[in-house]
């Protein structure tokens, strides 16, 4: 049991400004839902750089050295033939085996990851605060719990931005 | 960031967020209309004629095509290689374009994308009919079995399988990633309930929040990495088929780097044939603007010159190297039997896009669709002259011979363009055929006009 | 986005400090050589080649930084502004290539087997029509003549532009661009030929063009780079930031890649179907300079790849800085193999004094013909219609 | 190998077995159509053939043995010695026998007829035996009827006729039987019968002039090997002419030049259509058929003043040939004694003259002989004057078809037609059967008993290796059967034997081991009888006016030839026979006329194009060497019946021959061209006939070798020389097996195309694929020409698979289908491959071939067979070679070096303990080819043939500049000419 309180902007750059007005009063800013990924946000809300791409690196290289030793293992020891008198651990032929199979391993490795972290997916229900956020709505989402404000305050706090029609919930989680 | 005043907009008209979400999801929204399911019919049908033929094919044996004991792969390999050069244009645009920085792909890449993997499929199905034994067609899989036999990892061929499939399943993901969000805004625009569910089942939960966007952009962008290296590896190793031979014709170097961007340029090529099209008929010219079809237009140009200028060079080294075989191949094609399918090549690939150095035509609609098609028939002239030609005449004069389709092979061609539209037909009324998200991004900077929705007594500081 | 307080622009002056330091540099070079002609009493081959394989690094630098600067232009991408005038002024270096060139024309018969006529095998008698001193003497004007003219026009319409500003120029600008690209489009592979590849005269490989121009390029980066980043130092670019040099250290990253490509592409063709009239190429240098010709493969890939992959390590000045040194240095090594083999031989090539040496004379040249000019002009194009966009960006 | 042969000797294993052999209420096994489980379960044998002679889908139902006859080892080939004879074509063979069934013939290496190589036809004639169209019963009137009836009615007949005197006509072939013609002699007796022997292309012109001008009527036996020249006017020696087979032993041993002090012979051919023989000659001088009267004429005159010899003057052949014939008669005169002039005409005044000139060149007891003279070719004009004069009462016609390959064919129809009895003892339908009340079958000579006397004094056995298939019976035993007499047809022989034979020997003691051991050998040599020959020198000068009196030839004049493989008329109901291209033209499945390419061009003709000569309506050929008045026309085409519609093609040319003053003529004047505008497409198989100046094959002269022995192929040293490798070559430890080819032995003949089709299960594909480039030889002979059109040099090439050991086609087979054995193998692995023909587009050399269909039926997807000649039938399938798999549709195939002929060789000698020798393991084309121009061996033994060979200066790689290293190695053609 726990309350929310939303509003939102129909510009990006106002939503920016009221961010910046919030967390310069010490709000702390639950969520923010854009219909696209708004410039220089990120940084407003000092969200970490993603790990996505260590990820995607490391699933290269396992990618890669499967692939390669496993090549490898077939022409010399699996069982090694004459293919037009090239050497049993003929290199060359194995890089583009390799190249592919680093490539996807690495990409979706990463693409589930993302999936997997940001719990998106196939039949995953979003709570929904209000749908035209993915038309041209810029909704700010403040939870009573993080914050020393009460409800009221915060919703004062977020009217004071700008924000449209501000509203209060109370949802389970 | 800024853009300077003297850019052209690439959206058109006055847009609000608002404006462009209704506008690219309008033919989602819309019923279907005659002209739809007329063109849907025709291809499903010609896409049928063309399992028949396949059907027959497999039936009856390669023998019910005009390949013989010289010219061992005929149209067959030819339509592979057009079909996966076409399909290079999408992830090109959608990665290259993004590390490049170039804002005008975001109205096209989607579609790009879409036609990218359904032209992959077309490819697809050839080397497999091409097989004399499809059934044991298993066999290039390098799966586990008791008599420990495995593939021979030298052979192109089988480099093919992993190319091909890995391009195929890394397009499909950079695509659907990009559509999610989009997906999410349909379904948030869609009244009734089931259509709601599908939507979101397919957007997988979308809600827009700002960690997601945070860690989607930097996907993208590693993905865009890992797909750039990719479009070249595909078109390289279809070009190692030919150039790992013996075959003079088949077996020089400069193949792969020319490979890619010939791919490249069909593949604009047929962008912008469907492109041109599609804007009229979803009405969706005030985001395909005709500054799109010039900036395409102009890499166009280089990789059109760039394939003209890798013909010359091929022609130069044949005479070069001083190996009569080579000579002589070269010599064929431009004066043998198949010299009007080499002439045919050179004007549509070579000479034909030089026009587009004017500035005039780059921004001309009609010429440029009629260009698009030009190019698209010179590039498959290329590769027919490539696969045909080279191997007609090789080494042991004893052995020459003649190649002429049967109607099986035509059919089977005709059949992949059934497939292909048919399967485009469908992308364009389920899924917004320009990236909404990624166009909302740049609108601001790139609108002609912006229409500012202010927020209650908001005046916002300029960036 | 990183906020940056930008320091006052600091005027460039080249100063006697400079001078002196490349003076000595450029003595240290003529030293060098004359010791290889006179104590060490090096085969004349060898010392042609050397001056030959450092007139195309000369020249490669220049051309290279030309090419970046037209296509970017013609990209209409903007983020290069900052620091075009670098590259402008290495362009301008071009002329003085050809005098290079020239002064190691009397070796030619030392390092071009084609051109001692009379005792022709057939292919080569084949060959004539193309490889014949007329001829090639008549291409190497044509390339000089026009790649000098567009470096010099390109530059003073840049110029031009800062004083009196107009839109056209900029018209004129992406036009002249178009022109040079589609000129160096082929002078670039035939050159190679005309230069390079047939030194072995009989082998030949339609790549060779391409794989020497990708070459060139990351060259030409890699010193974009180091004279970026130390004229940022400096404050003589201030407006350069850490996100031109990511952008530049992307260039690196991704050509070297490109040029890693090419290089497979041809070696990996020839090695396949293994026909004596290709492999001789490559077995001369496989079999008789092993380490070097795989030295040549991790100092141009191996390292830029790894160490260029995340994104910090573009954004680290003296970090970028250091990689493209050594990226730098492979390219030398990758001229070197190109050429020595062929014109040496296996016994008399060597890296030796005076190709450590030789060297620091023609970058001692390279760098005081380009501070001359870069002198001349502001360090960045002042009106420039898109300058706001090259100030103003970020990577994601 | 002939060591372990094992050689049949217990007669009575070959006697039609006892019922109670067969196991009864046994469980029928029935088998798919598919060859595999037909192999397995029909352990045939005697109690199997036996089955399927009574049944009428032979491998539907088979059996297990009950009894297993001892000379049977599953799996192990036993090999019989016998022989073939068909008109001008013999052969002392082994045959090759598997679980009883016949698969393979091959080269008797003990015969001194033939002791190397076989033909083409005798490598097919295997195939004979499995014919689908065969007779299987006795028939009356089209009705089948059982023997008993047929003879009695017969007999009964033959009686009466005799009674009334009406005369009773036996017409034969020519039979070289021994015991045969005794026996039809006392079967002549019996029923007053008249024996007539028939050839469709008779020789008797040959045997009139011997009688002229030797008093003797015989053909002498020609010593190719020992003509250091060689002068033929229009004579297809190595061909189609009198002993080919045997003539192309001789001939190659001439043209061998493995050491320095070899002597090469020098042959001329004076020709007027490209023959085979012209093809390889030094010197082709191209004369208009109609001359060659002349040209004789002017030789001899030429000759004669030399030496003094009357002369009579005679109109003198074309200016342009002249100086050239002059060239000619310096070589015979520098070669008294060790020269051989021959003609292929029948006309007896032109072999008179040759006689003459052989005669002046004192080549008579040199190069020709008298004392073994070849008994076959025996038919004449005369042989029908018989049946179309004197109606006669019975013709009991025996293997031969006038109707179809005599001029007067309508005249002989209604001539059997007309006769109360006819009788045909045939194996197949054709022509003539039809028109008989009586059709007799009777088995192929595979599953006969039989004796023959080929050249006089060497006699061999004809043994059967295959119970009879059918209810079939030799005529022999027929003619036996009516006359009455009880005993079997093989104690006949053994008799006679007995009587003539064994006396005239004195190896053995005992007539039964006298027999036993002449079977082992298959042939007895008899001391050679002395022959007196007489000298009548007017018979030149009658043959000489003749000549003289001969009227200009005016029009076109049409020279009937006989095809290498197709002969005159057998070969059509060959499918083998028929896919194979002529060696010449290059092309299969038909037959045309050969123009000039000058007079194509006047009359604005192009290959296909359809032209009416005569009543003849026929697609023309434009042959370069062509003499512009002459046009050549096959003849053995357009047979109808008894032939598969596929298999029906091309035009029968015999109506066009004509008698002349008694003898038949196969050139005929006075045609002219007219285009019917109709245009037929040849299965032409090469077309492009010029090598594009591609070092493909090298050739030099004999003066430049003797000089230079690797001169022509100097550019071997200097590839060898450039020679550079990113990886090092394989070390092939053990064997290396490499194969030699002696272009200057190799004539075309494409015995070595018809052995490998046999030894590897090879599909016939039909006309329609071929016409597509769809042709599935491992082995073809690729033929070039050098020079004018007008008059072409041509030059030959055996091509299979070069199994490279830097193949190119392995490299590129994704699923690993093709690859290199520890031998230096290039091997296929059938079931692997899944038919993507990349491995076919990256050979250089083009020898893989692509199943295009289910030619076989091997393929998995029903009713989707492609088998126009139905080689798929069960009982065709019996041929098959169980060593060899049958390769399914999609699936890619090439020469294998007859691999499975590698590891059974090299299993025998491991069981023997010991090494492999050299030689002893050949390949089906080396061991059919009856020039010894194939040699097969490990290279890795430094003193095999074929290592020596390889060493030869000649010798050279085909485009070896690719760094292929194949393991073939040709060796340069060198020509003997100036």
């Amino acid at each position: 049991m726990r309350t929310i309180i939303y509003g939102h902007f129909t510009d990006d750059s106002d939503l920016l400004g009221a961010v910046k007005i919030l967390q310069e009063k010490g709000i702390h800013i639950a969520d923010v839902r854009t219909p696209f990924p708004v410039h220089g946000l990120d940084a407003v809300l000092k969200l970490r750089r993603s790990h996505l791409p260590k990820v995607a690196f490391i699933a290269g290289v396992i990618g890669a050295v499967l692939m390669f030793s496993f090549q490898y293992w077939v022409f010399t020891e699996g069982w090694p033939l004459i293919f037009g008198g090239k050497p049993y651990s003929s290199i060359l032929s194995f890089i583009p085996g390799t190249f592919e199979i680093t490539v996807l391993f690495a990409a979706f490795a990463m693409g589930i990851a993302f999936l997997v972290r940001s719990n998106l997916g196939p039949g995953s229900i979003p709570d929904i605060l209000d749908e035209e956020v993915t038309n041209d709505h810029f909704q700010i989402i403040l939870s009573a719990k993080d914050n020393t404000l009460s409800e009221t305050e915060l919703a004062e706090a977020l009217e004071a931005t700008g924000a449209l029609d501000v509203k209060q919930v109370n949802t389970k989680k | 960031m800024q853009v300077s005043q003297v850019r052209e907009p690439l959206i058109n008209g006055e847009k609000s967020y608002e404006n462009i979400t209704a506008d690219v999801m309008a033919p989602v929204r819309a019923k279907p209309g005659k002209l739809w399911f007329f063109g849907f019919g025709i291809s499903a049908l010609v896409m049928l004629g063309g399992f028949a033929a396949i059907a027959y094919t497999i039936w009856f044996g390669i023998g019910t095509w005009g390949v013989n004991r010289t010219i061992g792969w005929g149209w067959g390999i030819t339509n592979f290689v057009w079909w996966v050069g076409i399909g290079h244009a999408g992830t090109f645009i959608s990665a290259i374009l993004l590390l490049f920085r170039q804002k005008w792909r975001t109205s096209i890449n989607r579609a790009a994308e879409a036609m990218t993997i359904f032209a992959v499929m077309c490819a697809g199905l050839f080397p497999l009919i091409h097989m004399g034994r499809l059934p044991l067609g298993f066999f290039i899989l390098p799966y586990p079995n008791t008599r420990e036999l495995w593939v021979n990892f030298n052979s192109p061929l089988l480099w093919d399988v992993f190319a091909i499939t890995a391009y195929l399943l890394v397009s499909l993901l950079f695509w659907y990633m990009g559509l999610i969000p989009d997906l999410g805004t349909i379904r948030d625009r869609m009244k009734t309930l089931w259509k709601k569910k599908v939507y979101n089942f397919l957007s997988f939960g979308w809600k827009g929040s700002a960690r997601h966007w945070h860690r989607h952009e930097s996907m993208s962008l590693v993905l865009a990495g890992l797909a750039a290296p990719l479009v070249l590896s595909v078109h390289t190793i279809v070009s190692f088929d030919f150039a790992t031979s013996v075959i003079p014709g088949w077996h020089t170097t400069i193949f792969p780097p020319y490979f890619v961007s010939g791919a490249v340029f069909s593949g604009f090529a047929m962008v912008l044939t469907l492109m041109i099209v599609t804007r009229r008929a979803l009405n969706l010219q005030e985001y395909i603007t005709v500054g799109h079809v010039e900036s395409m237009n102009k890499v166009i140009i280089a990789t059109g010159s760039i394939v003209g200028i890798a013909y010359i060079t091929e022609l130069f080294m044949a005479w070069y190297s001083g190996v009569e075989y080579e000579r002589y191949a070269f010599i064929n094609r431009a004066m043998g039997p198949y010299a009007w399918a080499y002439w045919i090549m050179m004007t549509c690939n070579v000479i034909s896009p030089q026009l587009l150095w004017i500035k005039k035509l780059r921004r001309n609609l009609t010429f440029t669709f009629i260009l698009s098609i030009f190019i698209n028939i010179g590039m498959w002239f290329e590769r027919f002259v490539i696969v045909v030609t080279s191997l007609h005449r090789d080494y042991l004069p004893s052995s020459w011979s003649m190649y002429k389709p049967t109607w099986v092979e035509v059919a089977i061609f005709m059949g992949t363009f059934g497939l292909f539209f048919t399967l485009f037909f469908l992308f364009i009324r389920v899924f917004p055929v320009i990236a909404l998200a990624e166009v909302k991004s740049v609108a601001k900077s790139s609108a002609r006009k912006f229409i500012r929705k202010s927020s209650k007594n908001q005046k916002p500081e300029k960036e | 986005m990183e906020k940056q307080n930008i320091p006052e622009p600091v005027p460039f002056k080249f100063g006697k400090i400079l001078k002196t330091y490349l003076g000595i540099a450029a003595g240290i070079g003529l030293l060098v050589l004359l010791i290889a002609i006179f104590v060490q009493q090096l085969p004349s081959a060898r010392i042609w080649a050397n001056l030959w394989m450092n007139a195309l690094m000369f020249l490669f630098l220049g051309l290279g930084a030309l090419f970046f600067w037209t296509v970017n232009t013609l990209g209409e991408s903007t983020w290069q502004i900052n620091f075009q005038r670098v590259m402008e002024s290495m362009g301008i270096t071009i002329p003085f290539a050809a005098i290079f060139f020239v002064l190691a024309f009397p070796g030619l018969k030392d390092i071009f087997e084609w051109t001692h006529t009379g005792n022709l095998d057939r292919v080569l008698q084949e060959k004539t029509p193309y490889l014949n001193m007329p001829f090639w003497m008549v291409r190497f004007a044509v390339y000089f003549i026009l790649w000098s003219f567009f470096a010099w026009y390109l530059r003073k319409i840049s110029v031009k532009n800062d004083f009196e500003p107009h839109e056209k120029y900029l018209g004129r600008l992406r036009a002249t661009s178009g022109w040079f690209i589609v000129f160096f489009a082929i002078s670039s592979s035939t050159a190679a030929w005309d230069w390079l590849m047939s030194i072995d005269a009989h082998w030949f490989s339609t790549l060779c063009g391409w794989y020497i121009f990708s070459g060139m390029f990351v060259a030409a980066i890699a010193v974009i780079i180091l004279i970026t980043i130390a004229f940022k130092k400096f404050n003589i670019l201030p407006n350069v930031n850490k996100e031109h040099l990511h952008d530049l250290g992307k260039y690196l990253f991704g050509f070297s890649i490109f040029w890693a490509y090419l290089w497979l592409s041809q070696y990996l063709l020839i090695w396949y179907s293994n026909i004596p009239e290709e492999t001789v190429y490559y077995v001369e240098r496989v079999n008789n300079y092993k380490t070097l010709f795989y030295m040549n493969l991790i100092v141009n890939f191996v390292v830029p790849f790894f160490a260029l992959m995340t994104r910090g390590s573009k954004r680290q000045p003296l970090y970028l800085a250091i990689v493209s040194l050594v990226v730098l240095l492979g390219h030398y090594l990758d001229l070197y193999l190109a050429i020595m083999p062929g014109a040496v031989g296996r016994e008399a090539a060597s890296i030796g004094l005076l190709e450590i040496g030789l060297p620091f004379f023609y970058l001692a040249v390279f760098l005081t013909l380009f501070f001359i000019s870069f002198e001349k002009a502001k360090p960045v194009p002042e009106n420039h219609p898109y300058a706001i966009e090259s100030s103003s960006y970020e990577n994601i | 190998m002939s060591e372990e042969n094992k050689y049949w000797h217990i007669l009575e294993e070959f006697e039609p077995i006892k019922d109670e052999r067969l196991p009864k209420g046994r469980e029928e096994v029935t088998s798919p159509t598919s060859r595999r489980n037909f192999l397995k379960v029909l352990g045939l044998g005697t109690a199997s053939a036996a089955f399927i002679a009574s049944c009428k889908r032979p491998a539907e139902k088979a059996i297990p043995y009950f009894i297993k006859p001892e000379e049977i080892t599953p799996g192990k080939a036993a090999y019989y010695a016998s022989s073939y004879f068909n008109q001008n074509e013999f052969c002392n063979v082994l045959v090759k026998v598997r679980d009883n069934r016949p698969i393979k013939l091959e080269t008797n290496p003990k015969s001194v007829v033939t002791p190397k190589g076989t033909s083409g036809r005798v490598q097919a004639s295997v195939l004979d035996v499995y014919n689908v169209n065969r007779y299987q019963h006795p028939q009356k009137s089209g009705e089948t009827i059982d023997w008993e009836t047929a003879d009695g009615e017969i007999v009964s007949q033959l009686r009466q006729l005799a009674n009334e005197g009406q005369p009773v006509l036996l017409l034969t072939p020519t039979i070289i039987s021994p015991t045969t013609k005794k026996l039809i002699g006392n079967f002549a007796e019996t029923f007053g019968a008249e024996w007539q022997q028939y050839d469709a292309i008779p020789m008797d012109g040959f045997r009139e002039a011997n009688q002229r001008t030797f008093g003797v009527n015989a053909l002498p036996e020609y010593r190719f090997d020992k003509a250091d020249c060689i002068v033929s006017v229009g004579c297809d020696f190595l061909g189609t002419w009198l002993s080919p087979v045997e003539f192309s032993g001789q001939y190659a041993k001439r043209r061998d030049l493995h050491n320095s002090d070899s002597q090469l012979n020098k042959h001329f051919q004076i020709e007027a259509g490209m023959s085979l023989t012209g093809s390889n000659a030094d010197v082709r001088i191209r004369a208009e058929r109609s001359d060659y009267g002349r040209i004789l004429a002017y030789l001899y005159n030429q000759l004669a003043a030399k030496k003094g010899a009357p002369a009579i003057a005679v109109p003198t052949p074309p200016q342009e040939i002249t100086p050239k014939l002059d060239e000619v008669l310096d070589d015979l005169t520098a070669n008294e004694g060790k020269s051989l002039v021959v003609c292929g005409d029948n006309n007896p005044d032109y072999q008179v003259i040759v006689n003459g000139i052989n005669q002046l060149l004192g080549n008579i007891e040199n190069t020709i002989q008298f004392e073994r003279t070849y008994n076959h070719f025996r038919g004449s004009e005369k042989s029908l004057e018989t049946l179309l004069s004197s109606s006669p009462g019975a013709v009991i016609i025996w293997d031969v078809n006038p109707v179809y390959n005599h001029p007067e064919s309508e005249k002989i129809k209604a001539a059997i037609e007309k006769a109360p009895l006819s009788v045909a003892i045939s194996a197949l339908p054709d022509e003539t059967t039809e028109l008989c009340q009586y059709v007799l079958p009777s088995p192929g000579y595979l599953e006969c008993w039989d004796d023959a006397e080929y050249k006089t004094g060497v006699v061999s056995i004809l043994q059967p290796t295959l119970h009879k298939l059918f209810d079939a019976r030799q005529a022999q035993e027929s003619l036996l059967a009516w006359m009455g007499n009880e005993s079997s047809w093989l104690d006949t022989i053994k008799n006679n034997w007995a009587s003539t034979y064994f006396p005239q020997q004195n190896e053995q003691s005992d007539t039964e081991r006298f027999w036993v051991e002449t079977l082992k050998k298959g042939e007895l040599v008899l001391d050679a009888p002395s022959v007196t020959i007489a000298s009548n020198p007017d018979e030149i000068g009658n043959s000489l006016n003749n000549i003289n009196t001969e009227n200009q030839a005016e029009g076109f004049t049409i020279e009937l030839v006989e095809n290498v493989n197709i002969g005159t008329g057998h070969g059509p109901l060959n499918p083998w026979l028929q896919e194979v291209p002529d060696p010449v033209t290059r092309i299969a499945w038909d037959n045309y006329a050969s123009i000039s390419p000058a007079v194509a061009r006047q009359e604005g003709i192009k290959n296909g194009d359809v032209i009416q000569l005569g009543n003849l309506t026929i697609p023309a050929f434009v042959q370069p060497g062509q003499a512009d008045k002459t046009i050549s026309i096959a003849v053995g085409y357009g047979r109808v019946n008894g032939i598969p519609e596929e298999l029906i093609t091309g035009v029968n040319a015999f109506p066009l021959a004509k008698a002349e003053n008694g003898f038949r003529q196969f050139a005929v004047s006075g045609f002219s061209i007219t285009k019917t505008g109709g245009f037929e497409q040849m299965a032409l198989v090469q077309g492009h006939q010029s090598m594009e100046g591609r070092p493909i094959v090298r050739e030099s002269t004999y003066d430049k070798w003797k000089e230079d022995p690797a001169s022509g192929n100097e550019m071997h040293e200097e590839i060898k020389h450039h020679h550079t490798t990113l990886y090092k070559e394989h070390e092939y430890k053990g064997h290396k097996w490499g194969m030699a080819i002696d272009l200057n032995k190799c004539t075309g003949c494409s015995a070595c195309v018809l052995a490998c089709n046999t030894e590897n299960n090879i599909p016939v594909v039909g006309k329609k694929e071929v016409r597509r480039a769809h042709e599935m030889h491992w082995i073809r002979i690729d033929r070039y020409y050098n020079g004018d059109e007008e008059n072409p040099e041509v030059v030959r090439q055996p091509v299979m698979c070069q199994h490279c050991d830097n193949a190119p086609c392995e490299n590129v087979c994704p699923v690993a289908a093709t690859n290199h054995s520890s031998e230096g193998l290039n091997q296929m692995a059938y079931n692997r491959c899944i038919g993507t023909r990349y491995c076919n587009n990256n050979c250089p050399y083009k020898v893989r071939r692509f199943n295009w269909m289910d030619y076989t039926g091997a393929d998995a997807i029903p009713n989707n067979r492609y088998d126009p000649a139905n080689l798929t039938m069960d009982l065709s399938r019996m041929r098959h070679n169980p060593d060899v798999t049958v390769r399914a549709k999609g699936v890619i195939e090439k020469c294998s070096f007859c691999v499975q002929r590698i590891q059974e060789k090299k299993l025998t000698a491991k069981n023997e303990g010991r090494q492999l020798e050299d030689g002893e393991l050949q390949p089906a084309c080396q061991q059919a080819c009856p020039s010894d121009a194939i040699v097969f061996g490990d290279m890795n033994d430094p003193n095999s043939k074929v290592s020596k060979m390889m060493k030869d200066p000649r010798n050279y790689h085909l485009l070896e500049e690719l760094h292929t290293l194949p393991s073939v190695g040709y060796l340069s053609k060198i020509r003997n000419k100036s």
